[in-house]
C-alpha cells in the first residue's frame, strides 16, 4: 500500500482527543471515507508494524483533519509525531440522499469523528439533521462542542443526560436517515432503535490488516451468511446488511 | 552480468517461467482491489488460495498485530475455484500467473489441480500444504513427510503439464522438503506464516489464534530457506518477513531463487521494496539471478521446470 | 484476594516451592555481575545452563539483532558443573535457586542431575532439552518425545528429591510435553529460543545461526503455553519475548504458573516489568497465583512438587 | 539493565561524525568505558531492539558526550533524538600507568572516540603522548582538528598521508605505551607493529547484545584458549592477553 509523507500542519487538544490537520489535495474525500495512518519513520522504524485505520474528522479541500484517542502504541506515537504517513482515502462512506428528510447523526465516543465532514455536506446539500453524542466522561465530551446544538450524554453523567447516546434520544421514529459511528454493540443498538423505515447506515470498527481488501481482516458478517471486508465495501454499511 | 550499466538485471528464472523481476505477492496477501498500485512490481502474480469449494472464513477478530509482524485467523476466505478462475482474468497483468490451491484430502488438491491442468493462464500452480487456521486442513494431514509426498504425487500426476510448487510450513520443514522434492516437486516455497496466539490481557480473553508473519519471522525463514535450498535440487522461493529491499537479496543469498512479498505489502508501498533491491544491485555491480546462493556458492538446480 | 490493598499479591506456588513473584530470570541472560540489579525482582534464581565439563563456546560474532529480537549463538559457554557449584553461592540473594543443566547424551543429563541431588542450594532442577546451538546436544537427541521421555526419566530417578522442569523447544511441544510430563517432569518450560539465521547482505555472509529470542516470539511462545497447559497437568512456566508487564500477564493468562525474563533484561530495566505487572494486577483487583489459566478455567494442578 | 533517560543538551555534527552531549554526574568515568545508548522511546517503542554501545567521547564530571558514525538504524534513530537513553559507564577502561613515559594513541575512523578523553587524563596526569588518526576520508577527519598535532591519514589521501593510521609513523618503538581503538583488523596491526616491549592497550569492537556480561554475546578470543566477554572484561585488553 502506498504511503504519503505529510507534515503535520496543526495538532489540537480537544479534551481527551488529539485532532491533527494535514495538507490534502489528492482528490476528493467522502464524508465516512478513512486512512490507514501512522508516526512517520519506516522503514527505519518497524514500530508499531501496523498502520493505523482513521476516519477524516474534517476537509477543506486543501487540508484533512484527523481525530483520535490515544489508546496503545500506535496512537501515542502518532500523538507525538510532527510528520506522519496516511494512505489515500479508503473505503465507502455515508450515501447521502438529500430527499428524504431529516436526519440523524450518532455518535458513541470516538465514534464521533466522522459526523463532523457529514454534517458540513448535509449543510451544503440542504439535510436538515439533529446531533446527537454519547461519552464516557466530560474529558471525551469537549469535542460536543464543534457540534452546535448536539444533545449529549456521558455515561459517568459528568455532562449532559446520565447513559449513552441513546438515552439522548425518546425515539428516531421522526428521522428518515440514521447516520451513525461508535463501537459495534453500540451500533447494533442503533440499528434495533432505528428500525425498519428509515435508512440506517453504520460506520463499523474492525480491526485492520491492510486497509485496501488484501488480507480479508477486517469482515464483518453479512445477512444471508459469510462476511464482507469493511475496509472496502464499507466501513459504512446500510444497518439491515449487516447480519448483527 | 550488468556492472556500470544503469539498471541492474532483476530478472531470475523459476521452474522455466521467466520472470522480470524476483518479487511475487505471497499469496493471500494482495487482493483485486489493490492491482493498480503494482504494475512493473512483481515477476509473477499470486492470488489468494483456492478451494474446491467456497469458504465463509473465520469470524472477527481475523488479526492482530504484534512485535515487528502480525498473526492472522482468516480461515482461507476464498469463493471456491470456479468463482476464482471466472475471475481470474483480473489478475492478468501480463505477467505468468502462479494459482495457490489447498484442500481438506489428498482428492481435494488432485482434483484442484486436474481442473487447472487445461487452463493456460495458469503458470503454475502452489500447493498451500500449510495454512495454520484451517484445523482440518493443511496442518492436520500434511505435517508430516509421508502426507507431503502423497498429496504432491498426486497432484504432480493430475497437472503434468505444469510446474507445481510446494508451500512448507516451517517445522519439519526440511523432511517435508526432501518428500515433495522426491515426488515430483518443481520448486518449494518457505516458509508459511507460524503458529501463534494473540492475548488481550485487559479483556483476559484470546485475541487471535492464527499464523505469525511480519519481519519477525525473517530470521526463522531465512533459516529454513538456507537449510532447505541446501538439502534440495529444485529452487527455492522465499517467504517470510521481507520488509526493504535488503531482505530481498538476504533470502536470495540465502539460497531463494525468487522472494514473496506478503505483510509488508500493508503498510509499505512494494515499488519501494523493489527499487531498494535494485539499489543493492547496482551497488555490488551484480544482477538478481546471480545472487542466488552466492552465499556459499550454492546454486539450486533450474531443472524440472515444465514451462509452456 | 487483594481487591482494594495496596500492593497486589504477587506471590505463586511453582511445584510446591514458593515464588515471592512469578518472574524468574531466563537461563543464560543473566550474569553475576548484573544480580545488583535485580534484588526483589525475581521470585527464583536460574543461572546459565551448566554442563559435566567446561566449553568454550562458538566464535564471534555470537548476537546479531532481529526485528523485535535478537539471535543468538552462544554455544553453552560456561566453566562446567564443578566449578559452576563452587561459584554458585554467588547467585544466592535468599531466593529458591533452580538449576538448568545439559549434556550431549542421556547420561550426562542424568550425571549432573545425581551430582546436583545432594547439593541443598539447588531447589529444582531445569533440563535444558531444547538449546538449538550445541547441534551436537539438545536438539540432535532431544527432538521428539522419545528421547524426552528418556532424558526426563533418567534424571526423575537421578534427582528424586527435587522439582524437574523440563524446557521444551517451539517444534513438537505438546508431545514432547506430554513425554516428559508421562516421564515425570514436574513442570515445564515453555520455549526456548527459535532456530534463526542472519545474512550479512552487504558482506554477504552469514553472521549468526543460532536461535531467536525476543519479543518477536512471544505469539509463538504463548500459543505453546496455552495448547501445552491444556494438554498436560504440571505446571507451566512460560518463556518467549517477555517485555512489559502485560506479556507476564498475557502468559499466565495462557496457562503460565510463572514467566521467565531474557532478552529484555538486556534492553530494560526487570523491575519495570514487576512494576508494570504489578499495576495490572492491581487495576483487576487480582492476586497473581489467580491469573493462570483464567482465560479458561484452567489452572494446573500444582501436584508434583517435591519441595524440600 | 538499567537505562537513563537523558536529555541531549548539545548536538554537534563533525563532518561525517554526530557528537551529542547528555548531563552525568551519577559517578567518575574512565577513559575507556563505554555506554550502552539509543534513542528513547522505550517500552512504547520496541526498535531498534537492542542499545548500542559507545565509547565516552569526552567527560568534564558534570556533562559527557558520546561521538558517532551514523551506519544503520541505532545510529541514524540516535543523531535524530531529543532524548536519549544511556546506561552507567560500563566495563573496564585503558589503565594509565604515569610513570612509563611517551604513549602513543592510534586511533581508526570511529575508533578515534575514546582517545578524547583518554588524552584528557594523560595530560591531567603530565603523561607525553603523540596522536595517530587514520580516516576513509576529508568528511570522518574532520574531527582531527579535535586532537592538536595529530598525525592523520586518509585512504583515499584527502588529507594527510595516503593510507592507514599505520602509515602515519616509522616505528612505535621509541614509545613506551600504545593505547588503540579502532576496526579489530586495525587492532591487530597494531598489536604487531607495537611489539612485546611496550604496554599496548586495545579496545575492542564485538557486536553486544546487553553490555553488562549477561548475554556472553561480545567475546573475544584470548590467549591460552577459550573467550571473554569484552563488555566485562574490556572491552580495553592488554594486547598480549588477545588470541589474535
Ligand atoms: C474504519 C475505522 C475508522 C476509525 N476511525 C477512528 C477515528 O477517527 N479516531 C479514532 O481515535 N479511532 C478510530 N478508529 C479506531 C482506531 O483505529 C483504533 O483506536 C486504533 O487503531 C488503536 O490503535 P492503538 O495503536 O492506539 O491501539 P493498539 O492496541 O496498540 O492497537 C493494536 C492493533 O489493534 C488495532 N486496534 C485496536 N483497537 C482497535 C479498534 N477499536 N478498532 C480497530 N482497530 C483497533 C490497531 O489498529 C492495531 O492494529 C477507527 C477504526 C476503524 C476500523
Ligand atoms: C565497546 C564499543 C564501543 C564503541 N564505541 C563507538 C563510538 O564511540 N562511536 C561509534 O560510532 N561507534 C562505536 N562503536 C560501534 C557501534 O556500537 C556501532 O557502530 C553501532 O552499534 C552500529 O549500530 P547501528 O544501529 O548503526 O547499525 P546496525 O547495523 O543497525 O546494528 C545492528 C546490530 O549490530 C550491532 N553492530 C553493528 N555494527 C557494529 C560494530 N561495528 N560494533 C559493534 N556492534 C555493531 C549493533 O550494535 C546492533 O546490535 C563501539 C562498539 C563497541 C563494541
Ligand atoms: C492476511 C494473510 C493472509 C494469508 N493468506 C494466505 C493464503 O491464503 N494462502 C497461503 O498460502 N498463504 C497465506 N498467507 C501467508 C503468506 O502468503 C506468507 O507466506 C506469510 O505471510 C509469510 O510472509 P510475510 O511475512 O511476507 O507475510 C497469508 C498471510 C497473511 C498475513
Ligand atoms: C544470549 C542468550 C543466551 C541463552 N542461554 C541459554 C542457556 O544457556 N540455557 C537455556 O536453557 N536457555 C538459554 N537461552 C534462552 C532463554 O533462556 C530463553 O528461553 C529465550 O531467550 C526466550 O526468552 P526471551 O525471549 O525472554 O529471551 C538464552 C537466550 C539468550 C538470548
Ligand atoms: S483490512 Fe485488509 S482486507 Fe480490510
Ligand atoms: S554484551 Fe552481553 S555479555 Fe557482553
Amino acid at each position: 500500500m502506498k504511503f504519503y509523507n505529510v507534515k503535520v500542519e496543526e495538532r489540537k487538544e480537544l479534551g481527551n482527543y488529539t485532532l491533527l490537520r494535514y495538507r490534502w489535495n489528492d482528490g476528493p474525500i467522502e464524508p465516512g471515507q478513512f486512512v490507514m495512518a501512522r508516526a512517520a519513520g519506516y522503514p527505519v522504524t518497524l514500530d508499531p508494524f501496523l498502520a493505523r485505520p482513521f476516519s477524516f474528522y474534517d476537509y477543506d479541500g486543501e487540508t484533512a483533519s484527523l481525530l483520535f484517542e490515544v489508546r496503545g502504541r500506535g496512537t501515542a506515537l502518532l500523538d507525538l509525531a510532527s510528520t506522519i504517513e496516511v494512505t489515500a482515502p479508503l473505503g465507502k462512506g455515508f450515501r447521502i440522499e438529500p430527499d428524504l428528510g431529516r436526519a440523524a447523526l450518532l455518535g458513541g465516543g470516538i465514534g464521533v469523528a466522522p459526523l463532523k465532514v457529514l454534517g458540513r455536506r448535509l449543510d451544503a446539500m440542504g439535510v436538515p439533521y439533529d446531533v446527537f453524542l454519547g461519552f464516557a466522561d466530560a474529558g471525551s465530551a469537549v469535542v460536543a462542542r464543534e457540534f452546535a446544538g448536539a444533545e449529549v450524554a456521558t455515561m459517568d453523567g459528568s455532562v449532559g443526560t446520565c447513559g449513552t447516546v441513546l438515552d439522548t434520544f425518546a425515539t428516531l421514529e421522526d428521522y428518515a436517515a440514521v447516520y451513525s459511528c461508535g463501537p459495534n454493540p453500540m451500533l447494533a443498538a442503533v440499528k434495533l432503535a432505528a428500525g425498519e423505515k428509515s435508512l440506517c447506515q453504520l460506520s463499523v470498527e474492525e480491526r485492520m490488516g491492510c486497509g485496501n481488501g488484501s488480507c480479508n481482516g477486517c469482515v464483518v458478517p453479512v445477512r444471508g451468511g459469510g462476511y464482507v471486508r469493511s475496509c472496502v465495501e464499507g466501513p459504512v454499511f446500510r444497518a439491515e446488511v449487516l447480519a448483527w | 552480468m550488468v556492472v556500470g550499466t544503469n539498471d541492474p538485471n532483476l530478472a531470475v528464472e523459476l521452474c522455466g517461467i521467466p520472470l522480470l523481476t524476483p518479487l511475487i505477492p505471497a499469496s493471500g496477501t494482495l487482493s483485486k482491489e489493490a492491482l493498480g498500485e503494482v504494475e512493473g512490481v512483481y515477476g509473477a502474480m499470486l492470488p489468494k488460495t483456492t478451494t474446491p469449494v467456497a469458504r465463509a472464513g473465520n469470524p472477527p477478530p481475523r488479526v492482530a498485530e504484534t512485535p515487528a509482524g502480525m498473526v492472522n485467523s482468516i480461515g482461507l476466505q476464498n469463493p471456491g475455484v470456479e468463482i476464482f478462475l471466472q475471475d481470474l482474468d483480473v489478475f492478468d497483468l501480463g505477467i505468468p500467473i502462479l494459482v495457490s490451491v489447498a484442500g481438506d484430502t489428498v482428492a481435494d488438491f488432485g482434483g484442484l489441480c486436474e481442473r487447472l491442468a487445461g487452463d493456460d493462464r495458469v503458470s503454475a500452480v502452489e500447493l498451500n500444504l500449510s495454512c495454520p487456521n484451517v484445523e482440518c486442513g493443511g496442518l492436520a494431514f500434511c505435517a508430516g513427510p509421508a502426507s507431503v509426498e502423497e498429496v504432491v504425487a498426486a497432484c504432480r500426476s493430475a497437472v503434468p503439464g505444469k510446474p507445481i510448487l510446494a508451500k512448507l510450513t516451517n517445522e519439519g520443514v526440511v523432511e517435508n522438503a526432501r518428500a515433495a522434492e522426491a515426488a515430483g516437486a518443481d520448486g518449494l516455497t518457505v516458509i508459511n506464516t507460524i503458529p501463534a496466539l494473540t492475548i488481550d490481557a485487559r479483556a483476559r480473553k484470546v485475541l487471535v489464534r492464527g499464523g505469525l508473519s511480519g519481519p519477525a519471522i525473517k530470521p526463522v525463514a531465512l533459516r529454513a530457506v538456507f537449510d532447505v535450498s541446501g538439502a534440495v535440487g529444485v529452487p527455492v522461493i522465499g517467504s517470510g518477513g521481507v520488509v526493504c529491499g535488503t531482505d530481498v537479496a538476504e533470502f536470495m543469498l540465502a539460497g531463494a531463487t525468487a522472494v514473496q512479498v506478503g505483510t509488508a505489502s500493508f503498510v509499505r508501498d512494494p515499488r519501494d521494496i523493489l527499487d531498494e533491491f535494485s539499489a543493492y544491485l547496482k551497488n555490488g555491480g551484480l544482477g538478481a539471478a546471480e545472487l542466488t546462493g552466492a552465499l556459499r556458492g550454492i546454486r539450486p538446480t533450474l531443472t524440472g521446470g515444465r514451462g509452456r
